[in-house]
Protein backbone atom coordinates (compact mmCIF):
# COMPACT_ATOMS: atom_id res chain seq x y z
CA UNK A 1 0.00 0.00 0.00
CA UNK A 2 3.00 2.14 0.40
CA UNK A 3 4.86 1.63 -2.75
CA UNK A 4 4.80 4.45 -5.25
CA UNK A 5 3.45 7.42 -3.66
CA UNK A 6 4.19 10.44 -4.84
CA UNK A 7 6.06 13.24 -3.90
CA UNK A 8 4.32 16.11 -2.32
CA UNK A 9 2.92 18.11 -5.61
CA UNK A 10 3.57 22.04 -5.65
CA UNK A 11 0.36 23.65 -4.35
CA UNK A 12 0.08 25.48 -7.98
CA UNK A 13 0.19 22.19 -9.82
CA UNK A 14 -3.28 20.36 -10.36
CA UNK A 15 -3.57 17.02 -8.48
CA UNK A 16 -5.45 13.79 -9.41
CA UNK A 17 -6.47 11.68 -6.39
CA UNK A 18 -9.04 8.76 -6.20
CA UNK A 19 -11.66 8.92 -3.81
CA UNK A 20 -13.23 5.78 -2.29
CA UNK A 21 -16.94 5.92 -0.25
CA UNK A 22 -18.16 3.57 1.79
CA UNK A 23 -21.88 2.43 3.92
CA UNK A 24 -23.71 5.19 4.17
CA UNK A 25 -21.28 7.66 2.89
CA UNK A 26 -20.90 5.71 -0.32
CA UNK A 27 -25.01 5.75 -0.70
CA UNK A 28 -25.27 9.57 0.29
CA UNK A 29 -22.25 10.44 -1.90
CA UNK A 30 -24.30 8.13 -5.15
CA UNK A 31 -20.74 6.22 -6.21
CA UNK A 32 -18.10 3.88 -4.79
CA UNK A 33 -15.27 5.88 -6.27
CA UNK A 34 -13.74 8.81 -8.31
CA UNK A 35 -11.14 10.37 -9.44
CA UNK A 36 -11.08 13.86 -8.88
CA UNK A 37 -8.82 17.15 -9.94
CA UNK A 38 -7.97 19.16 -6.38
CA UNK A 39 -8.15 22.45 -6.88
CA UNK A 40 -5.35 24.88 -5.59
CA UNK A 41 -5.82 25.19 -1.86
CA UNK A 42 -6.66 21.81 -0.92
CA UNK A 43 -3.88 20.86 1.87
CA UNK A 44 -5.76 18.54 4.59
CA UNK A 45 -8.53 15.98 4.56
CA UNK A 46 -10.56 18.83 6.10
CA UNK A 47 -10.14 21.04 3.47
CA UNK A 48 -11.39 18.21 0.79
CA UNK A 49 -14.28 17.29 2.84
CA UNK A 50 -15.42 21.17 2.75
CA UNK A 51 -14.37 21.52 -0.93
CA UNK A 52 -16.64 18.22 -1.74
CA UNK A 53 -19.35 19.63 0.21
CA UNK A 54 -19.82 22.40 -2.49
CA UNK A 55 -20.15 20.21 -5.44
CA UNK A 56 -23.62 18.79 -4.93
CA UNK A 57 -26.45 17.58 -2.22
CA UNK A 58 -25.05 14.35 -2.23
CA UNK A 59 -21.63 15.63 -0.85
CA UNK A 60 -23.23 17.78 1.43
CA UNK A 61 -25.70 14.89 2.63
CA UNK A 62 -22.81 12.46 3.71
CA UNK A 63 -20.45 15.28 5.43
CA UNK A 64 -23.51 17.14 6.55
CA UNK A 65 -21.43 16.52 10.12
CA UNK A 66 -17.96 16.63 9.39
CA UNK A 67 -16.15 15.30 12.32
CA UNK A 68 -18.67 12.29 12.08
CA UNK A 69 -16.69 10.67 8.83
CA UNK A 70 -13.47 9.14 9.05
CA UNK A 71 -10.94 9.44 6.24
CA UNK A 72 -7.94 7.33 5.39
CA UNK A 73 -5.23 8.33 2.92
CA UNK A 74 -3.50 5.80 1.20
CA UNK A 75 -5.13 3.27 3.44
CA UNK A 76 -4.63 4.52 6.41
CA UNK A 77 -6.58 6.03 8.94
CA UNK A 78 -5.97 9.51 9.28
CA UNK A 79 -7.45 12.79 11.05
CA UNK A 80 -8.92 15.72 9.73
CA UNK A 81 -6.47 17.83 10.24
CA UNK A 82 -3.91 15.41 8.08
CA UNK A 83 -1.79 16.79 5.34
CA UNK A 84 -3.14 15.00 1.64
CA UNK A 85 0.26 15.83 0.04
CA UNK A 86 1.18 12.50 -1.37
CA UNK A 87 -2.50 10.78 -1.41
CA UNK A 88 -3.26 8.66 -3.97
CA UNK A 89 -6.22 7.29 -2.74
CA UNK A 90 -8.07 9.17 -0.37
CA UNK A 91 -11.27 7.22 1.61
CA UNK A 92 -14.67 8.67 3.58
CA UNK A 93 -16.21 5.84 5.44
CA UNK A 94 -18.62 5.95 8.86
CA UNK A 95 -16.95 4.49 12.02
CA UNK A 96 -16.16 1.67 11.65
CA UNK A 97 -18.75 -1.43 12.91
CA UNK A 98 -16.85 -4.53 11.70
CA UNK A 99 -16.38 -7.56 14.53
CA UNK B 1 9.87 -18.70 18.58
CA UNK B 2 9.23 -15.18 20.21
CA UNK B 3 7.18 -12.18 19.45
CA UNK B 4 9.98 -11.39 16.81
CA UNK B 5 9.95 -14.33 14.50
CA UNK B 6 5.86 -14.45 14.76
CA UNK B 7 3.91 -14.00 11.55
CA UNK B 8 0.15 -13.36 11.95
CA UNK B 9 -2.13 -15.11 9.84
CA UNK B 10 -4.86 -12.40 8.57
CA UNK B 11 -7.69 -13.32 6.62
CA UNK B 12 -10.78 -11.22 4.61
CA UNK B 13 -12.58 -13.84 3.31
CA UNK B 14 -16.51 -14.31 2.03
CA UNK B 15 -16.19 -18.18 3.01
CA UNK B 16 -16.98 -19.26 6.53
CA UNK B 17 -14.06 -20.76 8.62
CA UNK B 18 -13.18 -23.46 11.01
CA UNK B 19 -11.95 -22.68 14.69
CA UNK B 20 -10.68 -25.98 15.09
CA UNK B 21 -8.74 -26.45 11.81
CA UNK B 22 -7.30 -22.74 12.33
CA UNK B 23 -6.18 -24.20 16.07
CA UNK B 24 -4.64 -27.06 14.69
CA UNK B 25 -2.25 -25.31 11.95
CA UNK B 26 -1.17 -22.55 14.27
CA UNK B 27 -0.62 -25.28 16.80
CA UNK B 28 0.75 -27.58 13.77
CA UNK B 29 4.22 -29.22 15.25
CA UNK B 30 4.64 -27.08 18.60
CA UNK B 31 5.24 -28.48 22.00
CA UNK B 32 5.97 -25.25 23.52
CA UNK B 33 2.61 -23.74 23.39
CA UNK B 34 0.62 -23.50 27.26
CA UNK B 35 -2.56 -21.22 26.13
CA UNK B 36 -4.62 -20.86 23.14
CA UNK B 37 -7.61 -18.56 23.36
CA UNK B 38 -10.07 -17.99 21.04
CA UNK B 39 -12.88 -15.08 20.62
CA UNK B 40 -15.76 -16.30 17.97
CA UNK B 41 -17.89 -13.55 16.54
CA UNK B 42 -21.74 -14.80 15.94
CA UNK B 43 -24.32 -13.00 13.95
CA UNK B 44 -27.35 -12.61 16.43
CA UNK B 45 -31.12 -12.54 15.25
CA UNK B 46 -31.30 -9.87 17.77
CA UNK B 47 -35.07 -11.47 19.19
CA UNK B 48 -35.69 -12.79 15.78
CA UNK B 49 -36.11 -8.81 14.05
CA UNK B 50 -32.62 -10.14 11.56
CA UNK B 51 -32.87 -11.92 8.44
CA UNK B 52 -28.78 -11.47 7.98
CA UNK B 53 -26.12 -8.85 8.17
CA UNK B 54 -24.68 -7.03 5.37
CA UNK B 55 -21.00 -6.58 5.74
CA UNK B 56 -19.21 -4.15 3.84
CA UNK B 57 -15.87 -3.42 3.99
CA UNK B 58 -12.81 -1.96 2.25
CA UNK B 59 -10.53 -4.46 0.25
CA UNK B 60 -6.52 -3.65 0.80
CA UNK B 61 -6.98 -1.54 3.84
CA UNK B 62 -9.14 -4.51 5.82
CA UNK B 63 -6.43 -6.89 5.69
CA UNK B 64 -3.49 -3.75 6.31
CA UNK B 65 -5.15 -2.34 9.08
CA UNK B 66 -5.47 -5.56 10.89
CA UNK B 67 -2.10 -6.53 10.03
CA UNK B 68 -0.82 -3.27 11.80
CA UNK B 69 -3.06 -4.28 14.83
CA UNK B 70 -1.49 -7.64 14.84
CA UNK B 71 1.85 -6.13 15.01
CA UNK B 72 0.77 -4.17 17.63
CA UNK B 73 -0.20 -7.43 19.76
CA UNK B 74 2.46 -9.27 18.70
CA UNK B 75 5.13 -6.38 20.40
CA UNK B 76 3.04 -5.80 23.37
CA UNK B 77 2.54 -9.57 24.03
CA UNK B 78 5.13 -13.11 24.01
CA UNK B 79 2.96 -14.99 21.37
CA UNK B 80 3.83 -17.93 19.77
CA UNK B 81 0.62 -17.74 16.80
CA UNK B 82 -2.03 -14.68 16.20
CA UNK B 83 -5.06 -15.56 13.97
CA UNK B 84 -7.67 -13.37 12.65
CA UNK B 85 -10.06 -13.77 9.81
CA UNK B 86 -13.22 -11.60 9.42
CA UNK B 87 -15.67 -12.21 6.66
CA UNK B 88 -17.94 -10.04 4.34
CA UNK B 89 -20.79 -10.32 1.98
CA UNK B 90 -24.19 -11.96 3.65
CA UNK B 91 -24.19 -13.54 7.07
CA UNK B 92 -27.51 -15.45 9.02
CA UNK B 93 -28.05 -15.51 12.52
CA UNK B 94 -25.76 -18.39 13.91
CA UNK B 95 -23.14 -17.67 11.11
CA UNK B 96 -19.97 -16.77 12.37
CA UNK B 97 -18.22 -13.04 11.29
CA UNK B 98 -14.91 -13.07 12.95
CA UNK B 99 -12.31 -15.23 14.35
CA UNK B 100 -9.08 -13.95 16.75
CA UNK B 101 -6.90 -17.05 17.76
CA UNK B 102 -3.84 -16.00 20.27
CA UNK B 103 -1.37 -18.42 21.55
CA UNK B 104 1.61 -18.24 23.98
CA UNK B 105 3.28 -20.32 26.40
CA UNK B 106 1.19 -18.65 29.61
CA UNK B 107 -2.64 -17.55 29.88
CA UNK B 108 -2.68 -13.79 30.75
CA UNK B 109 -0.58 -12.84 27.24
CA UNK B 110 -2.54 -14.84 25.00
CA UNK B 111 -6.63 -13.63 26.73
CA UNK B 112 -4.87 -9.91 26.67
CA UNK B 113 -4.10 -10.19 22.86
CA UNK B 114 -7.14 -12.12 21.81
CA UNK B 115 -9.53 -9.11 23.94
CA UNK B 116 -6.67 -6.42 22.50
CA UNK B 117 -7.77 -7.71 18.73
CA UNK B 118 -11.08 -7.87 19.06
CA UNK B 119 -11.26 -4.03 20.43
CA UNK B 120 -9.17 -3.16 17.80
CA UNK B 121 -10.80 -5.17 15.12
CA UNK B 122 -14.11 -3.20 16.17
CA UNK B 123 -12.98 0.19 16.37
CA UNK B 124 -10.17 0.11 13.46
CA UNK B 125 -10.82 -2.35 10.83
CA UNK B 126 -13.01 -0.93 7.58
CA UNK B 127 -15.93 -2.97 7.94
CA UNK B 128 -19.48 -2.12 8.03
CA UNK B 129 -22.63 -3.64 8.62
CA UNK B 130 -26.21 -3.30 7.29
CA UNK B 131 -29.21 -4.65 8.94
CA UNK B 132 -31.79 -6.68 6.43
CA UNK B 133 -34.75 -7.46 8.48
CA UNK B 134 -37.05 -10.25 9.39
CA UNK B 135 -40.08 -8.63 7.75
CA UNK B 136 -38.27 -8.72 4.44
CA UNK B 137 -36.61 -4.72 4.56
CA UNK B 138 -33.36 -3.38 4.27
CA UNK B 139 -32.46 -1.73 7.77
CA UNK B 140 -30.42 0.86 8.90
CA UNK B 141 -26.50 0.47 8.60
CA UNK B 142 -25.65 -0.29 12.58
CA UNK B 143 -24.29 2.55 14.66
CA UNK B 144 -20.79 2.32 16.03
CA UNK B 145 -21.22 2.26 20.31
CA UNK B 146 -19.51 4.35 22.50
CA UNK B 147 -18.78 1.60 24.88
CA UNK B 148 -16.43 -0.07 21.72
CA UNK B 149 -14.20 2.74 21.71
CA UNK B 150 -14.63 2.57 25.58
CA UNK B 151 -12.88 -0.89 25.16
CA UNK B 152 -10.46 0.13 22.76
CA UNK B 153 -9.14 2.94 24.65
CA UNK B 154 -8.34 0.37 27.54
CA UNK B 155 -4.92 -0.36 25.97
CA UNK B 156 -3.76 2.79 25.58
CA UNK C 1 -32.26 -17.52 28.44
CA UNK C 2 -30.16 -15.24 30.78
CA UNK C 3 -27.70 -15.83 33.86
CA UNK C 4 -30.21 -17.21 36.25
CA UNK C 5 -31.17 -19.93 33.81
CA UNK C 6 -27.54 -20.93 32.78
CA UNK C 7 -26.29 -24.22 34.00
CA UNK C 8 -22.47 -24.80 33.15
CA UNK C 9 -21.16 -27.75 31.79
CA UNK C 10 -18.52 -28.97 34.88
CA UNK C 11 -16.33 -32.36 33.41
CA UNK C 12 -13.64 -33.65 35.09
CA UNK C 13 -12.30 -36.18 33.07
CA UNK C 14 -9.06 -38.63 31.98
CA UNK C 15 -10.00 -38.55 28.01
CA UNK C 16 -9.40 -35.74 25.93
CA UNK C 17 -11.99 -33.11 24.86
CA UNK C 18 -12.85 -31.79 21.39
CA UNK C 19 -13.41 -27.82 21.78
CA UNK C 20 -15.18 -27.82 18.02
CA UNK C 21 -17.99 -30.31 19.56
CA UNK C 22 -18.16 -28.60 22.65
CA UNK C 23 -18.83 -24.91 21.20
CA UNK C 24 -21.29 -26.67 18.93
CA UNK C 25 -22.74 -27.99 21.47
CA UNK C 26 -23.22 -25.15 23.63
CA UNK C 27 -24.33 -23.16 21.19
CA UNK C 28 -26.60 -25.87 19.46
CA UNK C 29 -30.25 -23.84 18.07
CA UNK C 30 -29.32 -20.76 19.33
CA UNK C 31 -29.50 -17.51 17.52
CA UNK C 32 -28.68 -14.77 20.08
CA UNK C 33 -25.18 -15.52 21.17
CA UNK C 34 -22.58 -13.15 19.67
CA UNK C 35 -19.62 -13.91 21.27
CA UNK C 36 -18.12 -17.31 21.84
CA UNK C 37 -14.65 -17.10 24.01
CA UNK C 38 -12.86 -20.62 24.31
CA UNK C 39 -8.89 -21.24 26.80
CA UNK C 40 -7.78 -24.44 25.75
CA UNK C 41 -4.87 -25.04 28.77
CA UNK C 42 -1.49 -27.04 26.71
CA UNK C 43 0.89 -29.51 28.60
CA UNK C 44 4.61 -27.68 27.25
CA UNK C 45 7.64 -29.62 26.97
CA UNK C 46 9.16 -27.00 28.75
CA UNK C 47 12.42 -26.80 26.35
CA UNK C 48 11.83 -30.50 25.66
CA UNK C 49 12.76 -31.19 29.46
CA UNK C 50 9.65 -32.48 30.00
CA UNK C 51 8.07 -35.85 29.01
CA UNK C 52 4.60 -36.04 30.88
CA UNK C 53 2.46 -33.88 33.57
CA UNK C 54 0.65 -36.28 36.50
CA UNK C 55 -2.47 -34.08 37.01
CA UNK C 56 -4.09 -35.46 40.86
CA UNK C 57 -6.99 -34.29 41.82
CA UNK C 58 -9.50 -34.65 44.42
CA UNK C 59 -12.71 -36.42 43.18
CA UNK C 60 -15.83 -34.74 44.24
CA UNK C 61 -14.44 -31.58 45.26
CA UNK C 62 -12.68 -31.12 41.94
CA UNK C 63 -16.38 -30.59 40.29
CA UNK C 64 -17.97 -29.44 43.54
CA UNK C 65 -15.36 -25.88 43.56
CA UNK C 66 -15.22 -25.45 39.96
CA UNK C 67 -18.94 -25.70 39.63
CA UNK C 68 -19.15 -23.07 42.87
CA UNK C 69 -16.70 -21.36 40.52
CA UNK C 70 -18.68 -21.46 37.41
CA UNK C 71 -22.08 -20.25 39.50
CA UNK C 72 -19.89 -16.76 40.32
CA UNK C 73 -19.02 -16.10 37.13
CA UNK C 74 -22.94 -16.83 36.27
CA UNK C 75 -24.15 -14.38 38.83
CA UNK C 76 -21.38 -12.02 37.81
CA UNK C 77 -21.84 -11.76 33.68
CA UNK C 78 -25.07 -12.01 31.10
CA UNK C 79 -23.57 -15.65 29.97
CA UNK C 80 -25.29 -17.58 27.26
CA UNK C 81 -22.98 -20.88 27.95
CA UNK C 82 -20.09 -22.21 30.69
CA UNK C 83 -18.18 -25.39 30.12
CA UNK C 84 -15.51 -26.13 31.86
CA UNK C 85 -13.42 -29.51 31.44
CA UNK C 86 -10.21 -30.28 33.54
CA UNK C 87 -8.29 -33.71 33.18
CA UNK C 88 -6.30 -35.75 35.09
CA UNK C 89 -3.57 -38.47 35.04
CA UNK C 90 -0.86 -38.51 32.46
CA UNK C 91 -0.97 -36.07 29.79
CA UNK C 92 2.37 -35.26 27.37
CA UNK C 93 3.78 -32.53 25.54
CA UNK C 94 1.19 -30.97 22.90
CA UNK C 95 -1.85 -32.61 24.98
CA UNK C 96 -4.89 -30.55 26.12
CA UNK C 97 -5.08 -30.01 29.93
CA UNK C 98 -8.09 -28.05 30.53
CA UNK C 99 -10.81 -25.98 28.11
CA UNK C 100 -12.88 -22.98 29.28
CA UNK C 101 -15.85 -21.36 26.89
CA UNK C 102 -18.12 -18.87 27.84
CA UNK C 103 -20.65 -17.43 25.36
CA UNK C 104 -22.90 -14.56 25.78
CA UNK C 105 -24.82 -11.65 23.64
CA UNK C 106 -21.40 -9.74 23.79
CA UNK C 107 -17.59 -9.76 23.67
CA UNK C 108 -16.90 -8.23 26.91
CA UNK C 109 -19.03 -10.41 29.27
CA UNK C 110 -17.60 -13.98 27.31
CA UNK C 111 -14.04 -12.80 27.76
CA UNK C 112 -14.30 -11.59 31.36
CA UNK C 113 -15.79 -15.25 32.11
CA UNK C 114 -13.85 -17.11 30.75
CA UNK C 115 -10.39 -15.26 32.03
CA UNK C 116 -11.92 -15.58 35.46
CA UNK C 117 -12.40 -19.09 35.47
CA UNK C 118 -9.17 -19.86 34.71
CA UNK C 119 -7.83 -17.45 37.22
CA UNK C 120 -9.74 -18.94 39.78
CA UNK C 121 -9.38 -22.60 38.03
CA UNK C 122 -5.53 -22.10 38.58
CA UNK C 123 -6.22 -21.06 42.28
CA UNK C 124 -8.91 -22.65 43.62
CA UNK C 125 -9.41 -26.33 41.73
CA UNK C 126 -7.98 -29.36 43.82
CA UNK C 127 -5.68 -30.41 40.75
CA UNK C 128 -1.75 -30.54 41.05
CA UNK C 129 1.13 -30.99 38.88
CA UNK C 130 3.70 -33.62 38.90
CA UNK C 131 6.54 -33.61 36.33
CA UNK C 132 8.39 -36.76 34.71
CA UNK C 133 11.30 -35.86 33.32
CA UNK C 134 12.71 -36.63 29.33
CA UNK C 135 15.38 -38.13 31.25
CA UNK C 136 13.16 -41.13 32.85
CA UNK C 137 13.18 -39.41 36.31
CA UNK C 138 9.89 -38.74 38.11
CA UNK C 139 10.56 -34.57 38.98
CA UNK C 140 8.95 -32.69 41.99
CA UNK C 141 5.30 -31.23 42.16
CA UNK C 142 4.97 -28.17 40.54
CA UNK C 143 5.26 -25.38 42.84
CA UNK C 144 2.31 -22.94 43.09
CA UNK C 145 2.88 -19.47 41.50
CA UNK C 146 2.13 -15.85 43.18
CA UNK C 147 1.41 -14.86 39.97
CA UNK C 148 -1.71 -16.90 39.85
CA UNK C 149 -2.92 -15.47 42.93
CA UNK C 150 -2.40 -12.23 41.65
CA UNK C 151 -4.23 -13.21 39.08
CA UNK C 152 -7.19 -13.94 40.92
CA UNK C 153 -7.22 -11.20 43.42
CA UNK C 154 -8.06 -8.93 40.11
CA UNK C 155 -11.72 -10.22 40.40
CA UNK C 156 -12.11 -9.38 44.00
CA UNK D 1 -21.35 -32.84 49.38
CA UNK D 2 -23.36 -31.10 51.93
CA UNK D 3 -26.17 -33.96 52.87
CA UNK D 4 -25.90 -35.42 56.02
CA UNK D 5 -23.72 -33.49 57.82
CA UNK D 6 -23.71 -34.39 61.68
CA UNK D 7 -24.43 -31.26 63.74
CA UNK D 8 -21.64 -30.10 66.02
CA UNK D 9 -20.87 -33.02 68.50
CA UNK D 10 -20.32 -32.48 72.07
CA UNK D 11 -16.42 -31.70 72.75
CA UNK D 12 -16.57 -34.14 75.43
CA UNK D 13 -17.55 -36.96 72.75
CA UNK D 14 -14.78 -38.59 70.87
CA UNK D 15 -15.65 -37.95 66.83
CA UNK D 16 -14.51 -39.87 64.18
CA UNK D 17 -13.65 -38.10 60.81
CA UNK D 18 -12.00 -39.24 57.54
CA UNK D 19 -8.84 -37.19 56.59
CA UNK D 20 -7.38 -37.67 52.85
CA UNK D 21 -4.49 -36.14 51.97
CA UNK D 22 -3.17 -35.00 48.10
CA UNK D 23 0.24 -35.00 46.44
CA UNK D 24 3.03 -33.84 48.28
CA UNK D 25 0.99 -34.12 51.69
CA UNK D 26 -0.20 -37.92 50.86
CA UNK D 27 3.38 -38.87 50.08
CA UNK D 28 4.64 -37.31 53.30
CA UNK D 29 1.77 -38.84 55.56
CA UNK D 30 2.61 -41.97 53.93
CA UNK D 31 -1.03 -42.79 53.10
CA UNK D 32 -4.19 -41.01 51.26
CA UNK D 33 -6.84 -41.35 53.44
CA UNK D 34 -7.47 -43.02 57.44
CA UNK D 35 -10.06 -42.43 59.88
CA UNK D 36 -9.61 -41.16 63.29
CA UNK D 37 -10.84 -40.30 66.50
CA UNK D 38 -10.49 -36.74 67.32
CA UNK D 39 -9.61 -36.63 71.21
CA UNK D 40 -11.28 -33.19 73.04
CA UNK D 41 -9.94 -30.25 72.59
CA UNK D 42 -9.49 -30.23 68.79
CA UNK D 43 -11.90 -27.65 67.77
CA UNK D 44 -10.17 -25.76 64.73
CA UNK D 45 -7.99 -26.87 61.24
CA UNK D 46 -5.04 -25.86 62.77
CA UNK D 47 -5.94 -27.56 66.30
CA UNK D 48 -6.35 -30.83 64.19
CA UNK D 49 -2.96 -29.74 61.92
CA UNK D 50 -1.08 -29.27 65.88
CA UNK D 51 -2.59 -32.41 66.91
CA UNK D 52 -2.01 -34.35 63.64
CA UNK D 53 2.47 -33.27 64.12
CA UNK D 54 2.64 -35.01 67.18
CA UNK D 55 1.95 -38.46 66.31
CA UNK D 56 4.92 -39.19 63.69
CA UNK D 57 7.24 -37.53 61.44
CA UNK D 58 5.34 -38.14 58.14
CA UNK D 59 3.02 -35.61 59.85
CA UNK D 60 5.32 -33.40 60.92
CA UNK D 61 7.31 -33.29 57.58
CA UNK D 62 3.95 -32.94 55.65
CA UNK D 63 2.63 -29.98 58.21
CA UNK D 64 6.27 -28.76 59.06
CA UNK D 65 4.65 -25.03 57.55
CA UNK D 66 1.78 -25.05 59.38
CA UNK D 67 -0.04 -22.36 57.11
CA UNK D 68 1.59 -23.55 53.38
CA UNK D 69 -0.83 -26.66 53.89
CA UNK D 70 -4.70 -26.28 52.74
CA UNK D 71 -7.86 -27.53 54.40
CA UNK D 72 -10.89 -28.43 53.39
CA UNK D 73 -13.77 -29.19 55.37
CA UNK D 74 -16.29 -31.41 53.37
CA UNK D 75 -15.00 -30.76 50.09
CA UNK D 76 -15.11 -26.46 50.70
CA UNK D 77 -12.25 -24.78 51.00
CA UNK D 78 -11.86 -23.51 54.91
CA UNK D 79 -9.15 -21.38 56.58
CA UNK D 80 -6.29 -22.78 59.37
CA UNK D 81 -9.04 -21.01 62.14
CA UNK D 82 -12.06 -23.07 60.29
CA UNK D 83 -14.39 -24.96 63.21
CA UNK D 84 -13.95 -28.81 62.46
CA UNK D 85 -17.85 -28.80 64.06
CA UNK D 86 -19.61 -31.39 61.85
CA UNK D 87 -16.92 -32.18 59.74
CA UNK D 88 -16.95 -35.96 58.08
CA UNK D 89 -14.27 -35.48 55.82
CA UNK D 90 -11.17 -32.88 56.31
CA UNK D 91 -8.60 -33.17 53.16
CA UNK D 92 -5.18 -31.84 53.24
CA UNK D 93 -2.63 -30.49 50.25
CA UNK D 94 -0.47 -28.81 48.95
CA UNK D 95 -1.55 -25.13 46.98
CA UNK D 96 -3.30 -26.08 43.60
CA UNK D 97 -1.91 -25.91 40.71
CA UNK D 98 -4.35 -27.03 38.31
CA UNK D 99 -5.19 -25.36 35.41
Amino acid sequence: MTQALATSAPAAQARSVRLVYFAWVRERVGMADEQVELPEGIETVLDLVRWLKTRDEGYAAAFENETLVRAAINQTHVKPGASIAGAREIAFFPPMTGG
Amino acid sequence: MGANTLTPVIRIQREDFDLAAEIAAISAGRRDIGAVVSFTGLCRDEGATLAALELEHYPGMAEAEIARVAAQAAARWPLMGLLAIHRYGLVKPGDQIVLVIATSAHRRAAFEAADFMMDYLKTRAPFWKREHLADGTVGGWVEAKQEDDDAAARWT
